[in-house]
Parts: structure tokens; sequence; C-alpha cells
């Protein structure tokens, strides 16, 4: 796989090269903090940037997102009948993204392209986006991307990953797409071994600067569904949740969605926007009924899907968590997923 | 390869079927590459006509038409699933499939009026264009019901797929695959019974049982049972060996025939029913339908109750 | 801060043993530093869960809403405020609630003192003598409480409980001569369309998440106006008129019932001073009316009675 | 602009207004036809919600129209309506709603003079704005 080392003082023109053919999406700071956003100049690129606020995931599923269009006037004849809205899938590159959230998207797709249906939008926007991950040298307290499946290196959902050296960046392809990519790049130089030998340093100082938390993700998966469900501990987990939706809307794996009906004269369209399990709305019958009408049970639901009915549904060790801590943050009760995760582990009453 | 409209061409088990492998994801892959057909599209549909089916007038069957035939033949369905039906500028509902597979040339959907785009569609008129998306979800286990006595237990409106279930089975291209069939039918008084005619046919028919009912009439030209649909089950007693249930109705009748019905010994993997959820997407996307791991729009709504026990009860 | 912790212990051990109450309602410590979580606590012998200090922001009477059960409840000036609130609109009776009064001197605000650490990680911090400590890996410093605190306990007036079964700490000093409402009057000294500018810029990062109305001791409703769908008042997309439909009417349900705890802004985790709305609206009923939310419990509040000489110069 | 006619939505009360506007009708006052009028029980029936919805579907202004203070078939609605009025007014056109686009008034079903005037009062000042733009719900503003 290709590698090489980009100077920082030619990392603009490395950035302007990958501009040529894509749409460049970069951390750039909206006033009071990090967002991806589409770059008109590779000096817009906040290379300091830990992490944004809110994952990239709305780059692929968009917060909203107009489906189809349909005219609603009576002289129409195609009215009432929906059409695709037009969309740009043209060849995009998603710089610096984290490697947790990276792996995020991976976990997702699970949801979005299966055997039997593909979302298109998804779909589109995965095949015409190439990752280039910017891999962690300094982790955050609130991150364990080491204790759920991936870490601050972890090149597995990048098409190439680049890694600050100090005075440049070492970029390695991780699949084709990331190939292509670098055969772009002209402002490359060979790495050295010096260099290699560094990026190995770093990869092992920032895997060791986060506290492995043992959460026994394995514990969980050997539980029964149905007891765990039925844990006492959920009582005073949900105590404090309000219900807003800021863990599932910052969550890079949280992928529900609505879909919603808007009509302005005579014209019409079908969008889609995020949802939250959160809400009571998210499973009321419109008979009045409500299988999750109990805060209780939409909080468990949450972390129950993260953390057992993923792994169980996919049959996988991963769970749909990423150890990104933007939930843990921004929590405005500070329920701490970390902590919830080690009593479904547990399966103590008392908190920790 | 002609497929024959109605035959099981697709291999997505019912959720709890002694057969299903892999846990209901199906094999069948839709088109690959990066040309993705659009589940969320509904395929345009012209409505034919509209039956009020109740005396109260909330139920109302709307018999939709293709405005193409290409979408026709696309929509390949089983009795059990169901379909999101689209109003634009209202929004999508899952409505169960009452017509049969076997019924060529339209779609059966019964509805009860309930929330924003059941009220609008109930003041639809026919001749309007709505849309149909679907075939949804898995359906009654057909290859696992033949050569078997099938007990149909519905109440109120929860009987439009049982009743597409019905007539599948009286088809005469199909009679021959089952055994006996019986149907127990109740409502809470005569003029809330759906499909009345039908009812009333298959009454007089001798391959099929009848025991329609209602919880109680003030009508002395009555000429069915009176008494709740578990009483009536348990009155009737049909016989569980190399017998099957299907079970849909209310919650309360749900709740007090499954106690009469293992007392006829069915078990509970031999009784089956179709669950209800709020859905958006109808295939398994959205996020909210979920039992547990099972999404009811696209892993069910067909479960078994030995199945459902192993859930969290949270439907 | 230890005090407050040990008196709110003991009372809770106190209130639990002698089956005064069900439940003692207040915070844990935070799994990170400037966070603590609200927590119930049901047995004496785990009152020493319970802990105090300048990161309670969260408003529990948030809690109290529709509960059946006999609770006691650990409250700022704010929250108390709140809770004469719900027992105005009925949503828990004042012999219900058990109030453990925690005299406030403002509680912290965590977003600007993350910012002043410019991405640096705090790991450990004390809060001494007006003085925030905070250490991390490679970094060590000290801010002046006075100068960290969320605005609207900046600008409080009514920092002691107004309403208590007990106090958990000594009664502190009111501010005076605050000018709650500086911001307000230089929104309003703008013209229209630089205030709809000003607006439009404010909920501009909103991601619809709900947060400040959920945060709010204010937003019981059974079902929000946002979740109605016949009809439906407010798209949910991402919309600017939506986005604006909302913080509007969700500032107008607080009208007259605002006691500006901050929990709304507090929640928001893109930061959005949802309080400019809501402080336009507590200016108003105060110079309108006459009136302060929570303070009196023999006032009916402002929207719900009237005086006959109310002004009233904007009616034809 | 001079083609442009504004759309104001009068949400008046039943027991006064509607029928000053009757009388205003019957008595051939003429008035201008900018005017949707939506009975209402009592101006204390009026929800801000309503207000906000109006200029959501599009309405260039809305005028809120009750009985006189003292004067409410309901004793006290009007009353409720004037604090809750007030409030709202103040808080629309803090968020930057231009002044001219929300009325009020009392009008007692014997005043279809004052109807009459207060209905060209309306629109004079609602044409003055021109079109509305803010809090109308277009097209959705997403990709």
């Amino acid at each position: 796989m290709t590698e090489m080392y980009i100077p920082k003082n030619k990392i603009d023109d490395a950035v302007q090269e990958m501009m040529a053919q894509h749409k460049v999406f970069a951390p750039v700071l909206q006033g009071r903090f990090h967002d991806f956003a589409p770059l008109s100049s590779p000096e817009e690129v906040d290379w300091e940037c830990r992490n944004t606020r809110l994952s990239p995931k709305g780059l692929f599923h968009r917060h909203s997102e107009r489906m189809f269009d349909y005219s609603l006037s009576k002289d129409d004849p195609e009215a009432g009948i929906l059409k695709e809205s037009p969309k740009d899938f043209s060849p995009r590159v998603v710089l610096n993204i984290r490697p947790c959230d990276a792996r995020a998207l991976q976990l997702v797709d699970v949801n979005f392209d299966t055997p039997e249906y593909r979302d298109p939008w998804w779909v589109k926007r995965r095949e015409a986006t190439t990752l280039v991950g910017l891999a962690c040298n300094d982790p955050c307290s609130t991150c364990f991307c080491g204790s759920v499946g991936t870490g601050p290196f972890d090149a597995a959902g990048v098409d190439v990953l680049l890694v600050d050296a100090g005075e440049g960046y070492v970029a390695r392809a991780c699949t084709d797409k990331g190939e292509g990519l670098l055969a772009e790049i002209a402002s490359g130089e060979p790495v050295t071994a010096e260099i290699r030998e560094k990026v190995e340093a770093l990869k092992k100082q920032a895997e060791t600067s986060m506290a492995d938390l043992h959460l026994n993700l394995d514990l969980i998966a050997e539980k029964d569904m149905k007891e765990l469900f039925n844990e006492e501990f959920w009582e005073d987990v949900h105590f404090s949740c309000i219900n807003c939706g800021t863990c599932t809307f910052l969550c890079p794996t949280c992928w529900c969605f609505d879909i919603q009906d808007e009509v302005y004269e005579g014209k019409g369209m079908r969008l889609r926007n995020w949802d939250s399990c959160m809400y009571p709305l998210f499973t009321l019958h419109a008979s009045g009924h409500n299988p999750r009408d109990q805060k209780l049970q939409r909080v468990r639901q949450r972390f129950m899907h993260k953390f057992k009915y993923y792994l169980d549904k996919y049959e996988t060790a991963t769970p749909a968590c990423v150890g990104c801590g933007r939930c843990v943050q921004h929590c405005p009760v500070n329920i701490d997923i970390r902590e919830v995760v080690r009593r479904m582990a547990a399966s103590c009453v008392c908190p920790a | 390869m002609e497929i024959p409209r109605g035959a099981d061409t697709r291999v997505r088990p019912y959720r709890g079927d002694a057969n299903s492998k892999g846990g209901g994801r199906s094999l069948q892959a839709r088109n690959g590459g990066i040309e993705v057909e659009n589940p969320y599209l509904p395929y345009p549909v012209r409505i034919e006509s509209i039956v009020t089916e109740t005396e109260d007038r909330n139920l109302k069957t709307f018999k939709l038409v293709f405005l193409d035939a290409e979408d026709e033949a696309k929509f390949r369905y089983h009795a059990g699933q169901f379909a999101e039906l689209s109003i634009a500028g209202q929004g999508e509902i899952p409505i169960g499939i009452a017509s049969s597979p076997t019924e060529e040339g339209y779609l059966l959907f019964t509805v009860n009026k309930a929330g924003k785009v059941t009220n609008y569609l109930h003041n639809m008129k026919e001749g309007d264009i709505m849309g149909v998306r679907g075939p949804l979800g898995n359906w009654y286990p057909w290859e696992t019901l033949e050569g078997r006595n099938v007990v149909i237990i519905g109440g109120g409106f929860a009987f439009t797929t049982l009743r597409s279930s019905i007539v599948y089975m009286l088809d005469p291209a199909n009679r021959a695959r089952f055994n006996d069939i019986t149907v127990v039918y109740g409502a809470r008084s005569p003029g809330l019974l759906l499909y009345k005619n039908e009812l009333i046919q298959w009454e007089k028919r001798d391959d099929i049982t009848m025991h329609i009912t209602v919880d109680g009439t003030n009508d002395p030209d009555w000429k069915y049972n009176v008494g709740f649909v578990p009483a009536i089950v348990k009155e009737k007693a049909p016989d569980s060996d190399n017998a099957y249930a299907l079970v849909c109705g209310p919650p309360v009748m749900i709740k007090f025939t499954l106690p009469t019905l293992a007392e006829l010994g069915f078990p509970p993997e031999r009784i089956i029913t179709s669950l209800e959820m709020r859905m958006k997407c109808g295939i398994g996307m959205c996020g909210r339908c979920n039992i547990g791991t099972e999404l009811v729009c696209k892993d069910g709504p067909v479960f078994t109750f030995d199945y459902l026990s192993t859930l969290p009860g949270e439907y | 801060m230890r005090e407050y912790t040990e008196k709110i212990r003991e009372a809770a051990r106190r209130l639990l043993s002698e089956k005064k109450v069900d439940a003692v309602i207040g915070f844990r410590k935070g799994t990170l530093p400037f966070m603590n979580e609200p927590c119930i606590v049901k047995h004496a012998d785990q009152a020493d869960r319970l802990y105090w200090d300048g990161n309670c922001g969260v408003n529990l009477a948030n809690y109290l809403a529709k509960r059946a059960d006999r609770v006691a409840v650990v409250a700022k000036g704010c929250d108390s405020r709140n809770i004469m609130v719900h027992v105005l609109e009925n949503q828990i009776s004042r012999d219900q609630v058990y109030i453990l009064g925690a005299p406030c001197r403002g509680m912290l605000d965590r977003r600007r003192i993350l910012a002043e650490l410019g991405g640096k990680d705090p790991l450990r911090v004390e809060e001494q003598n007006g003085k925030i400590h905070i250490e991390g890996r490679d970094f060590g410093l000290t801010l002046n409480r006075e100068e960290y605190l969320q605005e609207n306990c900046a600008l409080c007036t009514h920092r002691n409980p107004v309403e208590y079964d007990e106090l958990v700490g000594e009664l502190v000093e009111e501010q005076k001569d605050v000018d709650r409402y500086a911001d307000v009057r230089e929104v309003e000294a703008l013209s229209a369309d630089e205030r709809k500018a000003y607006f439009q810029e404010l909920i501009a990062p909103c991601i619809r998440c709900y947060a400040c109305r959920n945060a709010c001791p204010l937003c019981y409703c059974p079902t929000c106006f946002v979740d109605e769908s016949r009809p439906q008042w407010v798209g949910k997309s991402l919309d600017p008129v939506d986005t604006m439909t909302f913080h509007f009417l969700r500032a107008y349900h607080c009208a007259g019932r605002c006691t500006d705890c901050g929990a709304c802004e507090r929640a928001c985790p893109v930061g959005i001073k949802v309080r400019q709305f809501t402080k336009k609206l507590e200016k108003d009923v105060l110079e309108l009316y006459g009136y302060e939310a929570g303070l009196d419990m023999n006032e009916r509040p402002p929207l719900d009675t009237y005086r006959t000489g109310d002004p009233e110069d904007f009616i034809k | 602009m001079s083609e442009w006619e504004p759309k104001i939505v009068a949400f008046l009360c039943n027991w006064c207004s509607y029928g000053a506007a009757d009388l205003a009708g019957v008595s051939r006052f003429q008035y201008p036809a900018n005017i949707r009028v939506i009975r209402v029980p009592c101006s204390g029936r009026v929800n801000p919600k309503f207000i906000l919805a109006a200029f959501r579907h599009g309405a260039d202004g809305v005028w809120v129209s009750g009985c006189h203070p003292g004067d409410c078939h309901y004793i006290e609605g009007n009353y409720y309506a004037r604090r809750k009025f007030a409030l709202l007014k103040n808080l629309l056109e803090h968020v930057g709603i231009e002044p001219g686009r929300l009325h009020f008034s009392w009008i007692s079903s014997a005043e279809a003079t004052k109807f009459a005037e207060t209905a060209r009062q309306v629109v004079e000042a609602v044409q003055a704005q021109g079109p509305s733009q803010y809090f109308v719900k277009k097209e959705a503003e997403v990709a």
C-alpha cells in the first residue's frame, strides 16, 4: 500500500490537490465548535481540531434529507406521484475524520446496506466518498475507542490514514479508493525509517494513554437478552435522563429517522429527518398505545440497542458504539455510557 | 423464468419457524452496483373503489389498481405481508394487505380511521391517485402449513391479512395443499364485522368451517354465535392435532385466547400472530419498530408466540 | 461545598430512616470534571451517594412533576422557585415535597471553563475559597470562581431558596444592583431587521434535539406542540422557519413561569443562548405585571390572572 | 408592488366583533376585502399557536378582535387574552417581526363603523409592510 510523507508546509498543497477532483469536507471551526464543512480553500481546515461536535454521519445520513418531490396541482397529470429528488453524488473526500467516526460508518452500513434493501442515499454517498482519517495522537479523557474494538490509530474504517508526525503527516492508503486518492497527490515524499518509527511510537503512546475500561462486552453478549432487559439497574440508570435527543443526535452510530411530508403551494416533498428513541412520539401508535411510553423503556432501548441487540442481531462482537465520547461530554445530566455498560456487564444494581 | 403469482418465491422464514435458518434475513439481494433501486419510492396506484365496511364508518376497504402493469408484476406478495400506503402531502401508513395473491389485478386494503393519514385517506375518492410501497415484511408460513389443519382466529378489524389467507387457501389451486380450515371471527356487533358478504359465502361452503360471532346483538335475525372469541374457540374446540393457529386481534382477545389454545393442545410454536407497530420506513432501517433484536417491519410482522416469549415484552 | 454534602447526606439519612420521605432527589458526583448527575436515593444507607459542589446546575424541579410519592429534594434558589411553579400549576403538592434548601453562590459554566482550557482535558478540579484549581496531564490553572459562573447565575437575585423545610447551608447574601436585562435592552435597541438577523443567527446551529425543552422544568406537557400532528404546528426538518417557530413557541410557553434557571442553555449541545427568548418575556412580565415567577405561593401566575387596568395601549 | 394585496387573517369574537363585521356588511359600510375572518367563541380562545400558524401559512397580517373589557360573554376571557397578546406581540416584535403585522382591537357588535375603520387601518398598516417573509413556511430549505 502506498505511503507518503507530506511536510506540514506542503499539506495545503496536498489538500488543494484533493480539491481538484473532489469536494472536500473537513473540520472547520464554526462559531463555538467544529463541524465538517465543504472547503473553499485548504487554509480553512483546523488541523488542531480534536473532534467535531457533531459526528460526520450527517454527511451520509443527512439530518434532513429531501427524498421525493411531487406536485399536488389539480391540472398536473403526474399529481400525487413521487419522484426522486435530484442529488449530488459527485466524488468527495472527508478529510480528517477520526478513526472512531470512520469505523462508525461501517457499523451503520449493516443497517442501510442490507441484502434485502439498500438505502440509496447512504449507499451512493458512501460509494462517492473517500475517507481520509486522522489518527488521534492525543485522545481525549472521554474517549474509549480502545475499549469497544477500535482505537486511536484504527485504519479499519478509513481509505487513507494520516498521522501527524510532528513536522509533517504520514499518509497511508488502506483501500483501493485510498490508493486512487494518494495517486493524485504530488506533494508527497518518501517515508523514512525514522519517521515510520516515530509513527509507531506515537501509536503506542496514544493507545497506552487511554485507560482500558475493561467493559467486558463478552459478558454482555453471553447474557440472555430478556434477563438483561429486565435488570433492576435500569431504574437507577434512567432516573436522571431528561429524554432530550442530544446523545442520539451527536452519536456517530445512531441512525434512526422519521419520514415527513411537507407541502408548499401545490408542491410537496417527502423528507426524512433524524429521529431519536428518546422521544415518546418515536413509538406512539395512532391508536394511542405506546410500547415505550416510559422514560425507563426509552433509555434502556438506547443502551440495549447499542450493546446487546446490535451484537445479537448481526452476530458480531462489536457493539454499535465507537467510544467517541460525544454523549459522555454533552449529556446535560451526565449519564455516562461507560458506567452504564459496566453495569450491563456486571448487572449490579448499585452505581460503580 | 415465469413465476406464478402467489407462489412462495422468496425464502423469508417467519420468526420462530423451526425451518428458519439465519434468523429472518432473506437471501435475495437487490440490484448490486451503484444503481440502487429506491426502496422508499411508492408505486403509483389509483383508487378503483371504496367500500365502507362497518356501520360506524371507521373502516373502509380501498381497492387499488397499479397505474403501471410492470409495477404490478414487481409487487408479488404473500398472504400475511403488508405495504406502506403513501399519500402525497400526508405521509405513509403500514397496512396489512387484505387481498390475496390469487386475486389478480388489484390490491385491497382495509383501513381503520385513526391518525392523520388514515383520516385523509377516508376522505379520498374513487379515481384519486396514491402510492403503495411493498410488499413488506414476512408472511404466514405457507410451506409449513401445507398438509396441516389451519385454525384462523380473528377479532375486530385485525382480520385483513386473515381474509387474504382464507381467500388464498380457498383458491382452487391451493385448497388441496391444506387440510381442514376452521375460522373463528368475532366483532363487538354484527355491524362491525368486516367482509360480511364473503363471511356469509364462506359459511355456506363445505371446505371451510366458519364460526362467526359477536360480543352481543339486539338483532333477532342473527343466526350465528354470540360470545367473545376466546369462549367460542373453547366451545368449538378445534382439534390441535396437526394444526396451526393464526391469531390476530385486539390484545385483550389474544390474552384470553392463548390459554384456551393451550388447553386445546396447541403448543406456542404452532400459534402464529401478526404484530402492529408504529413504522416509518417499513424496511428495517428507521429503527422504531424493534422488539429487542427483531424489527417488526422486516423480521416480522408474523411471529410465533413461542418466539415472542423469548423477546422483551415491549409491544 | 463539603459542608453542604455532609448536611445533605445527614438530612437524607434522617428523612429516609424516619420515613418522612420515600426518596431524596439530589446529585451524585459526576464522572467528568464540572459535571454531576441528578440521582434519587431511596434507602438511608445509600445517602452517602449524594454530593454537592458548584456543578449542580441541573434544575431538580424537572424530576418532580406528577410524582406520586413524598420526596425530599435539594433545591437552590432557582430550583425552589420552580418547585413553587410546580405547586402553583398542580404538578405536585407542597406537602409532598420536603425542600432541602441549598443557598447558592452560582453554578459554574462548564463550557466557558473548557473553552478557557483551549481543548486541554481537565482531570482534577477543586473548588476552594472562590477559586477553581484545575489540573490536567501537563498543565495547572487557577480561575476566579466569580468570573466563570453560568450567565444566569451571575445575574441571579434569588440565590437563597425562597421556600424550604430546612437549609443545608447558611443563607448567602443576595446580589444587589444587578442589571438583569442589559442584554435584552441591547437587542431591543436594534432595528426590527437587525433583531431578526440576530435571532436567526442565534438559532442557526440548532439541531432540533429538544434538549432545551426537556431540560426545562416548565416543559411537562404530555404532548408537546411540536409532536402534535393534527394540525401540525411546526415542521420537523432543519428548515430555519420551523426552527424559529419551535424556539419562539417554546419560549412563549414559558411566559410568566420562567425563573431563568439556565437549564435550557446549559443543556444545549450546540451552545445556543436560548435564554435570549425567555429573558425578554421575563422582563416584560416584570415590567407589565410586576411578577417574578416562583416567589409567592399566593399569587397566581401572570397568564392565569388579570387586572382590569392591565396595559392595553397596543389594542385599538 | 401595486398588484400585491395583503392577506390578513382576522380572528373575530363571535359575540362582538363578528357581529360588528356582520352589521358593517348589512349597513353597506365599505372596508377592504383583504380580510379572511375566522370566527372564534372568544378572543381568549385564540391560542398564540393560531397566530403563528396564520403567519406560517402565508398571512401577511393577523388581526384579533374581541369584546371591550368588562363586556366578555364569558365574563373575563378577554382580560386573559389581553395579557397573552401583550406578551406575544412584544416577543414577536422582539425577535424581529414588523410591528405593523399584528393587530388587536376591542369592537362591540354595535360598532360597525369602528369595525370598518379598524379594518382599513389594519390593511393599510399591513400593506405598508409588504409581503410577509418572517415565520412564513415556504418550501423547506433542505437538500
